[in-house]
């Protein structure tokens, strides 16, 4: 019976008709309500994705879950879903944080806060389209329209400087986005299909190729974000409420890793395979130089979130490494750990912003010198934040370590300098994130508020222990993930090769 | 069967009035309402108002109760009955149904006359049905004559005010010498080829080999065209056309005369002058790149929401024209779509000033929006929804428009083109954003809730979930665009 | 040279002079004058391409009413045309090259090479006999009867659209509007000012609906 | 007398009022002469081209533009008077308050 | 029970009690946490000794098994396992063992602490990541159990974490040793893409092979290594070409002088000593920090491959040997003394292992770990005794207030310098003669350094005691009035700990140094075989004792000693003469020669002030405000100037509309 129903479909609508029902329901006037329909939604959200990983079987790496309907038929535009390994736990991490982020904001949102879970869930419904989306067209539309929901997310309950952080946002990734739009309307009419499948096995030149791939990378390296278009994140993400800085960190940026996966390697791996030097360099960029900015942060998020972009940093590092290496062996343990790397940091940023956001709403600054001695008062948030800074620094038995360790090793495959630049993340990673824990948790309690404070409430330890369940469980056994990524891989290695034909022009 | 054939054979005088009905139906109605009107009492002629809807109205149910299936010209060939025409007519009569819904209570508050303002909305109307259903240059010239002084008169109507006045002037003057322009062309044309029917210049460039005199009388032509869609060069009386004129007024300028000025566009350049396509191509590309470049970019600077979203209905001009450069059936039918969705979003564009209006104080700046997504979520919702329409985001039908044109400009070859709308797009959606910023972003200066007429809400209503509905249906709307260029 | 090329040359030089008149001289009521002559004298020219009718048309129509109605306007409305000095030397030079450049763009186009009497040679005077109005009457009627139809249309909204916007009519009416009355806010009417307590009455305004102004001819 | 006679007149009369538009900054009513002479040089090309061409249609054109053109005169001349009652003056450069 | 349910035991019984300690802590009492912390514990030592027993007794043969796959993909088969020989049960002995008395003393040492149940919980996680790391049988696991310890050390050295100079030296602790982490990472990947593999046993498989290849056909090493396909360079720049295996080897080690306190990574270590005394013992003393000594041991099949490394390896150790030694003369911090010894004690493991005298080292592993934490064990009972004074200038004359402890501490002490039939003796007279014996790179400075080294271990040892327990007491007024003995479960420990630092060397000297304990996990080449001389000479314990007192290693002990009694009990005046004479010298000691100050000014600061220097100028001025708000501005400014275009004039647009048609038209005559 389970196989029967549309999970793909639901996966997407119902969070979106979720939210608007939120939105347009009585609002803050009956706040219960539109937290127990927010909840009741999210609570459905993440069973689902349940079944999604009970429905998906994943042995064939091809696409699962199809479901098909003709949309537009003049521009042959259909409504196409489907689900492989790269997408599964990426909808699965999306549906948990929702549910984490719709709790987290029970407490923490002020004011309208109904709106904001509907933004939430809207946001959700659309992330899901992104994943399971299978005809290019309508990936961009969700991913475009998931800017919209962000942007009021961060617009409205934003901090201080927030139009500014949103507008940036927004046009950054936008900024991106637009050419690859016109690259898939190129290669859509070209071949008159926009299935991702048919793209992926269109014939391509050279030329055609180089073009189209700059415009993915355009709009991937943006999302990502890579050096040097990275610096909408910052802004962005200290200026987010929790929730929005959670969403963004912890999915939204894999959209970038997503978008390189499922449309540059596949669709230009020629072009992929000429300038992979170039992104490789700027990952090498984003691991080292990041880590080094990331230790002069003086404002906690700001640190996560040039930390975030640090270890989105192995993402591209091992996504393009794969085309220097020879042994297939070592390009699978590449992506393997590009993937790992994603889902894990959507783990432990989602984690760190939701412990930030803790002490936000208790002290209502970000600022690290505002802090000093927080586990004199906050003794479990003290042990749990331990755990989730340890991971960001890529302990080994936490979730952090994996895609680290993958990326690092494989790349020393290819060029052992390229591995040595990548491992000062131990270092500088470990520098940042302990330093941060000295300054705001150890020590002696800074100033009276610091020692008044109270420490996480039930709701707070839901989400942050839940979270914290999830790192070591992966960490210590990531096993069940990489079989679900693994036959995927493989096929995305084998449709990555070279398919260049030099089209008589 | 003798009759049948003698009339087939024959000479005939008589003619078949039946296509030429919802034109006749709308000029007699017109005529009466005009009457009725000089006799009516109530101040605020509110019979006038449901008639000229009720008007309008059957005049779209008449189109599209005799809507054509095949393409005739009729009336020695000045008039022609094909799905293009009537879709035109439909739509325009539509934009000008709504428009209407948004004029009413702006021109009630303002003393406007009532009566005559609906008139002119009538005539204007029979003035693009005139226009796109002709099939000669002298049918053509004078349905566009009849719509643009209908649009003059309609610019004007808020006599005491200075704006209007102003912008009426500079309107006028210009669509005088584009009109004067235009007809330069046409005489040019006349006198290389000796017609005048849209066919006979068709035929006549399919047999010769087009004159530089030819040519050169495209060039005017042209820059008729370019004016009446408002591109750059030929755009400096829309931004003050747009602010000046009474904003139902302009709500009703910057949708359906476009929508006319469409069909103007498909009948001089496909129906006339597809035999010099590559000549005209490349003028409207010097069109497109300039207005999309000029409109976005002065846009940014602006601080006066009429004015800002008259330099984006230039850029969006630019964005239009992408699709009737591609040069095939495909690219017109994407111009086509662009423009009508175009139409129903500037509409609720432009209405949302009304809706926001409070009293005789008018909406101009666009900090005069703050905070109308606490005032009112729904219209601040609806708006959000036009306005990011028309910056080209999913799911809303602009994003469709956009991607059509692209797709038909790409599909012609013309990448670099296709580049630089994107880059452009880029630039109006930052302007767009900072619309949508201050609705929902910044604090509003009154807190109290908006309270509007019905029409006004039902004119928002209406245009905002279409841009949302089309956005998430357009295969309809799509196929019909694409259904009505099979002839050529 | 024949008499043709005469009156031709003569009434030419006649139009184009005139024309520059109309927009040199400073005087409105000279100018359009100016454009009278120029009208005649063009309606000469017609006369030399045999199109009898639009010529005495021309005469009659434009310059026995438009121009009427121009100079009507120009006594009505009270301007002080002093003030309205002509104040174009600035943008002469610009103006003369746009104008030279356009008027070479154009030559180029109907230069003899092209339009000369070796390509389109005059075609034969009409007979005796043949009458331009009957011609004209006769496509105008038959197979021009939808422009036609049109062009009376056109002529309708004219006539609408300029009493529109120059009827003044009765003052405005006091009649009331129960809509407006019923829609007011409390803000609308009631507009509330913190004064000093010396004054007590004196700042408080009552807002309501504005008189417009009125202007007058 | 060649056709190149005529269009020439019609050119240079053209030419005049458009350059008659660009130079004029005072007078709203020189506009509207302007606009005139401009259909004026239109209609003697229509009719030119009638005559060497031999076919009526030309003078049928200018037979409707010498309708539109009354009206338009009209409609202008309208304008004009609510010009004037806003502004009390019919100056060109008073007409800058749209601008940016 | 299997055998290897057992080992899952030992492994797996602290952390158990870890969880209980630390979840449950709260709920279970003080009394409880401990009883169950200490039983595990027990447990895992129990069972660790019966491994030993039948490893010494030669009735077991390695293990090596897999305990679940934790990665799998693409013929990469990543696992948590054991691998248990005899280097492994010695080590999981000396693990247990020192960890059990440390939970023991424990219970009195931390008695008053508010952390106490999260004392216990992290001493019990300790064990099990250590013992994860001496168990594993493949390189993952091992880097997991490396950089476990890691963290539990960071935790415990700032587990007073309300402490300003704790906080900091837990932090310096962590990212020191992650430097050594990042070349120990490379090692790995060096191993994975010379191996293809994780696991140990490929790996020593080929190795095996390569050295069989070696022996066998007298051929180079170079060609040895390429007849099994391990020729592989690294070129680091052009024309310079590095082996595999010495990379490998060298990026390995770089790992063991992070977590073992090799110079110049050994800064953290001294500073490690904020964290309680328990944990010096058990973590900065006996286990945590030996772990790189044993890394390297059980590499030994690589490492005998890389003469560069081994050299390296020698020269490292004996500067950390004589150098710390030297620095541990002038501290007054009594835990510091011992911090530095042993500092100076792993450069002597170090040395040993460059010289190829793998089981030496180990050995000396074995006997340190006793009398070093004993000895740290006992400066704790001193410390707890004065309240937590840790000056020596404020102690003095102890030895009748705590007979306990001062023979516990002479014991220990008498350990650590090497007096014959001690523990100390046999490992370091073993280390000293295969330095004699070796004649690789350095290993003339080598020899230079540790026979030095006996003289400074001896001087700083003996002072210490000297200082602490006899002469004039120095004690504050304030805790002398309840100077006494420490609790029992203080002494308990120190008594079960100087017995084997009293026995365990001639016990055990026998089959680990000359013996063949290690045959099955200790690979040397004969070449390289530093121990000959000494399985020549040795014997039986016994004799190897006696032979010990004719040796000049222990004249130079003498000598050392004899120094300590006279400067600073018989005529403290000359300690006196003797600092003013070497005053520049003792600066330079007192500084640590300057490591500290360098890495804070140039590591720290350097590290810093480049952050802020590529945030400012990079992030912030570059890319923020040149190029995205630079070019949004440069945007704004020509759509001002564009707007200005639109006058308002109605001359203006009909010019340009003029001006526009130009255009098109002069376009269409151009093209044509």
């Amino acid at each position: 019976m389970l196989t029967q129903i549309p999970i793909l479909s639901l996966l997407i609508w119902l969070p979106l008709i979720g939210g608007f029902l939120v939105l347009f329901g009585p609002g803050d006037k009956l706040l219960v309500w539109s937290q127990r329909i927010s909840l009741l939604v999210s609570s459905v959200i993440l069973l689902l994705t349940g079944v999604l990983l009970y429905l998906y079987n994943g042995n064939s790496g091809q696409m699962e879950l199809i479901e098909f309907s003709s949309w537009i038929p003049s521009l042959n535009i259909n409504y196409s879903l489907g689900v492989d390994g790269i997408a599964v736990p990426l909808i699965a991490l999306t549906g948990f944080i929702n549910l984490l982020v719709v709790i987290g904001a029970i407490g923490s949102i002020k004011f309208r806060r109904a709106q904001y879970f509907s933004a939430a869930l809207i946001m959700t419904g659309l992330m899901n389209g992104v994943f399971a989306a299978q005809d290019a067209i309508l990936f961009y539309i969700f991913w475009e329209a998931m800017l919209i929901p962000m942007f009021l997310m961060i617009g409205v309950w934003g901090g201080p400087n927030r139009i500014y952080a949103t507008i940036k946002f927004f046009l950054f990734t936008f900024f991106g986005s637009i050419f690859m739009l016109v690259a898939l309307i190129y290669m859509g009419q070209e071949i008159g299909s926009f299935a991702i499948n048919d793209l992926q096995k269109m014939p391509l030149s050279m030329t055609a190729q180089t073009w189209v791939f700059v415009a993915f990378v355009a709009a991937f390296a943006v999302k990502i974000p890579m050096v040097p278009v990275h610096t909408w994140l910052p802004d962005a993400h200290v200026e987010a409420p929790t929730g929005g800085s959670v969403i963004l960190a912890a999915i939204m940026l894999k959209m970038g890793g997503y978008g390189f996966l499922r449309f540059a390697l596949p669709m230009t791996p020629d072009a992929a395979s000429e300038y992979a030097w170039i992104l490789v360099l700027f990952s090498l960029v984003a691991i080292a130089y990041i880590g080094f900015v990331a230790l002069a942060q003086e404002d906690m998020k700001k640190l996560i979130a040039y930390s975030s972009i640090a270890h989105m940093g192995f993402v591209t590092l091992g996504i393009f490494i794969i085309f220097s290496l020879t042994a297939s062996q070592a390009s699978s343990m590449a992506l393997q750990g590009a993937m790992v790397q994603m889902i894990s940091h959507g783990l432990i940023s989602g984690a760190l912003f939701f412990s930030i956001g803790v002490l936000y709403d208790r002290v209502h600054s970000r600022k690290i010198s505002d802090y000093g001695g927080v586990i004199n008062s906050m003794p479990v948030f003290g042990a749990l934040l331990m755990l989730f800074v340890l991971a960001n620094a890529g302990l080994p038995g936490t979730s952090g370590f994996i895609g680290e360790f993958f990326v690092i090793l494989s790349s020393f495959q290819a060029d052992w300098r390229i591995a040595a630049i990548a491992a000062t993340t131990l270092i500088l990673g470990a520098a940042y994130s302990l330093w941060l824990y000295k300054r705001v948790v150890f020590g002696k309690p800074l100033n009276e508020t610091i020692e008044r404070l109270e420490d996480i409430n039930l709701r707070e330890k839901f989400v942050l222990i839940s979270l914290a369940i999830l790192i070591l469980a992966l960490g210590l056994y990531p096993q069940p993930l990489i079989e679900i990524m693994q036959p995927s891989i493989e096929q995305l290695l084998e449709t990555s090769q070279s398919k260049i034909v030099e089209a008589v022009e | 069967m003798s009759t049948l054939l003698a009339s087939l054979t024959a000479p005939t005088i008589s003619h078949d009035f039946w296509p030429l009905l919802p034109e006749l139906f709308l000029l007699t109605a017109a005529s009466i309402l005009l009457i009725v009107d000089v006799f009516s009492t109530d101040i605020d002629r509110k019979l006038s108002y449901n008639l000229a809807q009720l008007i309008l109205i059957s005049t779209g149910v008449i189109v599209l109760f005799q809507f054509p299936t095949s393409q005739d010209f009729l009336y020695h060939r000045h008039f022609i009955n094909d799905p293009l025409s009537a879709t035109i007519k439909v739509s325009v009569i539509v934009l000008a149904s709504i428009s209407l819904m948004f004029a009413r209570p702006y021109i009630l508050q303002r003393k406007i006359l009532r009566g005559e303002y609906y008139l002119l909305h009538l005539f204007a109307v029979l003035g693009m049905m005139v226009l796109v259903s002709g099939a000669s240059l002298l049918s053509l010239y004078l349905g566009l004559e009849l719509m643009s002084l209908c649009l003059y008169a309609l610019v004007a109507m808020r006599r005491r005010e200075k704006l209007s006045a102003e912008a009426a002037v500079k309107y006028f003057v210009m669509g005088a010498i584009a009109s004067g322009f235009i007809l330069y062309g046409i005489s040019f044309v006349y006198g290389v080829t000796g017609k005048i029917h849209l066919a006979d210049i068709a035929a006549y460039l399919t047999e010769n080999e087009a004159s530089l005199t030819l040519r050169f009388a495209l060039v005017f032509l042209v820059t008729g065209l370019a004016f009446k869609f408002g591109a750059v060069p030929f755009q400096m009386w829309v931004p003050d056309v747009y602010h000046g004129a009474p904003t139902s007024t302009t709500v009703f300028l910057a949708s359906a005369p476009k929508v006319a000025a469409f069909g103007l566009a498909i009948r001089i350049l496909v129906f006339g002058f597809a035999g010099i396509l590559a000549d005209w191509q490349s003028l409207l590309m010097i069109l497109a790149v300039l207005s999309m470049l000029v409109g976005n970019l002065v846009a940014l600077a602006q601080t006066n929401i009429k004015r800002l979203l008259a330099y984006s209905a230039i850029a969006h001009m630019g964005y239009f024209l992408l699709g009737l450069i591609a040069g095939n059936s495909e690219g017109y039918s994407a111009s086509f779509f662009y423009i009508l969705t175009y139409a129903i979003t500037s509409l609720g564009g432009f209405g949302c000033l009304i809706y926001l209006a409070k009293g005789q104080q008018e909406i101009n700046q666009i900090d005069d929006l703050k905070g109308l997504g606490m005032r009112n979520p729904w219209a601040g919702l609806l708006i959000s929804f036009l306005f990011l329409s028309m910056a080209g985001l999913p799911p809303f039908v602009g994003f469709w428009a956009k991607l059509e044109v692209i797709k038909a400009v790409l599909n012609s070859g013309h990448i670099w083109l296709a580049i630089i709308a994107a880059a452009m797009s880029i630039i109006g959606l930052f302007y767009y954003l900072k619309v949508v910023k201050v609705i929902f972003f910044d604090k509003p200066e009154i807190e109290n809730p908006i309270r509007a007429e019905r029409s006004l809400r039902l004119g928002l209503g209406i245009t905002g979930i279409a841009v949302a509905v089309l956005g998430l249906f357009p295969a309809q709307l799509m196929d019909l665009c694409q259904k009505v260029f099979q002839y050529i | 040279m024949n008499i043709e090329a005469i009156v031709f040359y003569l009434f030419s030089a006649i139009t184009i002079i005139a024309a520059i008149g109309v927009i040199t001289v400073k005087n409105s009521v000279q100018a359009v004058l100016c454009l009278v002559l120029t009208f005649f004298s063009a309606s000469a020219l017609w006369l030399l391409l045999e199109a009898e009718f639009l010529a005495i048309t021309l005469v009659l129509v434009y310059v026995g009413a438009v121009m009427v109605l121009f100079l009507f306007v120009v006594m009505m409305l009270d301007v002080d045309f002093a003030a309205l000095k002509q104040g174009f030397a600035k943008q002469l030079p610009l103006g003369l090259l746009v104008g030279f450049a356009l008027f070479g763009a154009v030559y180029w186009v109907i230069r003899s090479q092209v339009f000369g009497t070796d390509k389109i040679p005059e075609p034969a005077k009409h007979e005796q006999g043949y009458s331009n109005v009957e011609e004209l009457g006769r496509l105008l009627y038959g197979e021009y009867f939808y422009p036609f139809e049109i062009a009376g249309v056109i002529l309708l909204v004219a006539i609408i659209a300029a009493i529109s916007l120059t009827f003044r009519g009765r003052r405005e009416r006091k009649g009331q509007s129960v809509r407006e009355q019923h829609r007011v806010t409390k803000e609308e009417r009631l507009k509330i000012v913190s004064m000093d307590s010396e004054e007590q009455y004196a700042d408080m305004e009552i807002t309501d609906t504005k008189q417009d102004e009125e202007t007058t001819l | 007398m060649s056709l190149t006679h005529y269009l020439t007149v019609s050119a240079v009369l053209f030419a005049i009022s458009v350059v008659g538009i660009v130079i004029n900054r005072k007078n709203v009513i020189t506009l509207l002469m302007c606009i005139e002479l401009m259909l004026l040089a239109v209609n003697t090309n229509f009719i030119a081209f009638s005559r060497y061409l031999d076919d009526s249609v030309g003078q049928v054109f200018v037979f409707f533009i010498l309708t539109v053109a009354a009206a338009e005169a009209a409609i202008g001349l309208a304008i004009l008077v609510v010009l004037f009652r806003t502004h009390r003056a019919i100056d060109v450069e008073q007409l800058e308050e749209l601008k940016g | 029970m299997a055998l290897f349910n057992q080992l899952i035991i030992i492994a797996f019984a602290p952390l158990v009690g870890a969880i209980l300690a630390g979840f449950f802590g709260k709920k279970l009492g003080k009394k409880w946490t401990h009883r169950i912390a200490i039983g595990l514990v027990a447990v895992s030592f129990v069972l660790s000794l019966k491994f030993f027993l039948a490893f010494l007794y030669g009735a077991a043969q390695p293990i090596n098994q897999t305990l679940y796959q934790w990665a799998s993909f693409a013929g990469i088969d990543i696992q948590v396992g054991f691998l248990v020989d005899s280097l492994t049960a010695m080590m999981m002995l000396v693990v247990t063992f020192v960890s059990l008395m440390v939970h023991i003393y424990s219970i009195g040492y931390m008695h008053d602490d508010n952390g106490y149940q999260r004392f216990f919980s992290y001493i019990s996680l300790f064990t099990f990541s250590m013992l994860m790391l001496v168990m594993s049988n493949n390189f993952l696991q091992l880097f997991f159990g490396w950089e476990a310890v890691g963290v539990v050390s960071y935790l415990l050295i700032g587990f007073w974490f309300k402490k300003e100079t704790a906080i900091f030296a837990n932090m310096k602790a962590f990212l020191v040793n992650r430097v050594g982490d990042f070349g120990f990472l490379l090692g790995i990947g060096g191993i994975l893409y010379l191996f293809g593999s994780f696991d140990y046993a490929p790996v020593f498989d080929k190795m095996a092979q390569a050295r069989t290849l070696q022996e066998s056909l007298t051929a180079g090493e170079v060609s040895a290594l390429s007849a099994v396909g391990l020729e592989k360079t690294f070129s680091p720049w052009g024309g310079i070409e590095w082996s595999a295996i010495s990379f490998i080897c060298i990026c390995l080690f770089i790992g063991a002088m992070g977590k073992s306190a090799q110079v110049p990574l050994h800064v953290w270590l001294p500073d490690s000593m904020e964290g309680p005394t328990p944990i010096s013992a058990l973590i900065h003393a006996a286990t945590m920090v030996t772990a790189g000594v044993f890394m390297v041991a059980r590499m030994s099949p690589l490492f005998e491959f890389s003469e560069t490394a081994l050299a390296m390896i020698t020269l490292i150790g004996a500067i950390t040997a004589l150098f710390m030694g030297l620095i541990g003369i002038v501290q007054n911090d009594i835990k510091r003394i011992v911090a530095y010894s042993t500092l100076s004690q792993l450069g002597y493991m170090v040395v040993a292992l460059g010289v190829s005298a793998y089981s030496a080292a180990i050995f000396h592993l074995f006997t340190h770990a006793f009398f070093k934490a004993l000895l740290f064990l006992a400066a704790g009972s001193v410390i707890v005794a004065l309240h937590h004074e840790q000056d020596l200038r404020k102690m003095g004359g102890l030895r009748k207030a705590m007979p306990i402890t001062y023979w516990a501490s002479l014991i220990g002490t008498l350990a650590l310098i090497g007096t014959p039939f001690f523990a100390g003796f046999y490992s370091k007279d073993a280390i000293i003669s295969a330095v004699a014996e070796a004649d690789g790179w350095g290993s003339n400075f080598a020899y230079f350094a540790v026979m030095a080294g006996v003289v400074v271990t001896a001087l700083y040892s003996m002072r210490m005691l000297i200082l602490v327990f006899h002469g004039e007491s120095r004690v504050e007024e304030s805790a002398k009035a309840h100077l006494h003995e420490s609790p029992k479960v203080i002494t308990y420990p120190l008594i079960l700990l100087a017995i084997p630092s009293l026995m365990i060397g001639w016990l055990m000297a026998e089959p680990m140094l000359v013996g063949d304990y290690f045959k099955d996990a200790i690979v040397v080449h004969q070449a390289h075989d530093t121990l000959v001389y000494l399985r020549e000479i040795f014997g039986n314990a016994f004799a190897f004792g006696l032979h010990g007192f004719v040796t000049p290693v222990f004249w130079l002990l003498l000598a050392g000693a004899v120094t300590a009694y006279i400067c600073f009990a018989w005529k403290p005046q000359l300690a006196q003469m003797a600092s003013g004479i070497f005053a520049p010298i003792k600066t330079i000691l007192q500084n640590k020669y300057y490591f500290d100050d360098f890495n804070q000014k140039f590591f720290a600061k350097g590290s810093l002030g480049l952050g802020r220097f590529l945030w400012r100028y990079g992030d912030k001025a570059i890319i923020d405000d040149g190029i995205v708000n630079g070019s949004a501005r440069s945007v704004a400014k020509i759509a001002a100037k564009a707007r200005k275009l639109q006058t308002g004039y109605l001359y203006h647009y009909a010019l340009l509309m003029l001006v526009g048609l130009l255009i098109l038209i002069g376009f269409l005559l151009l093209r044509g």
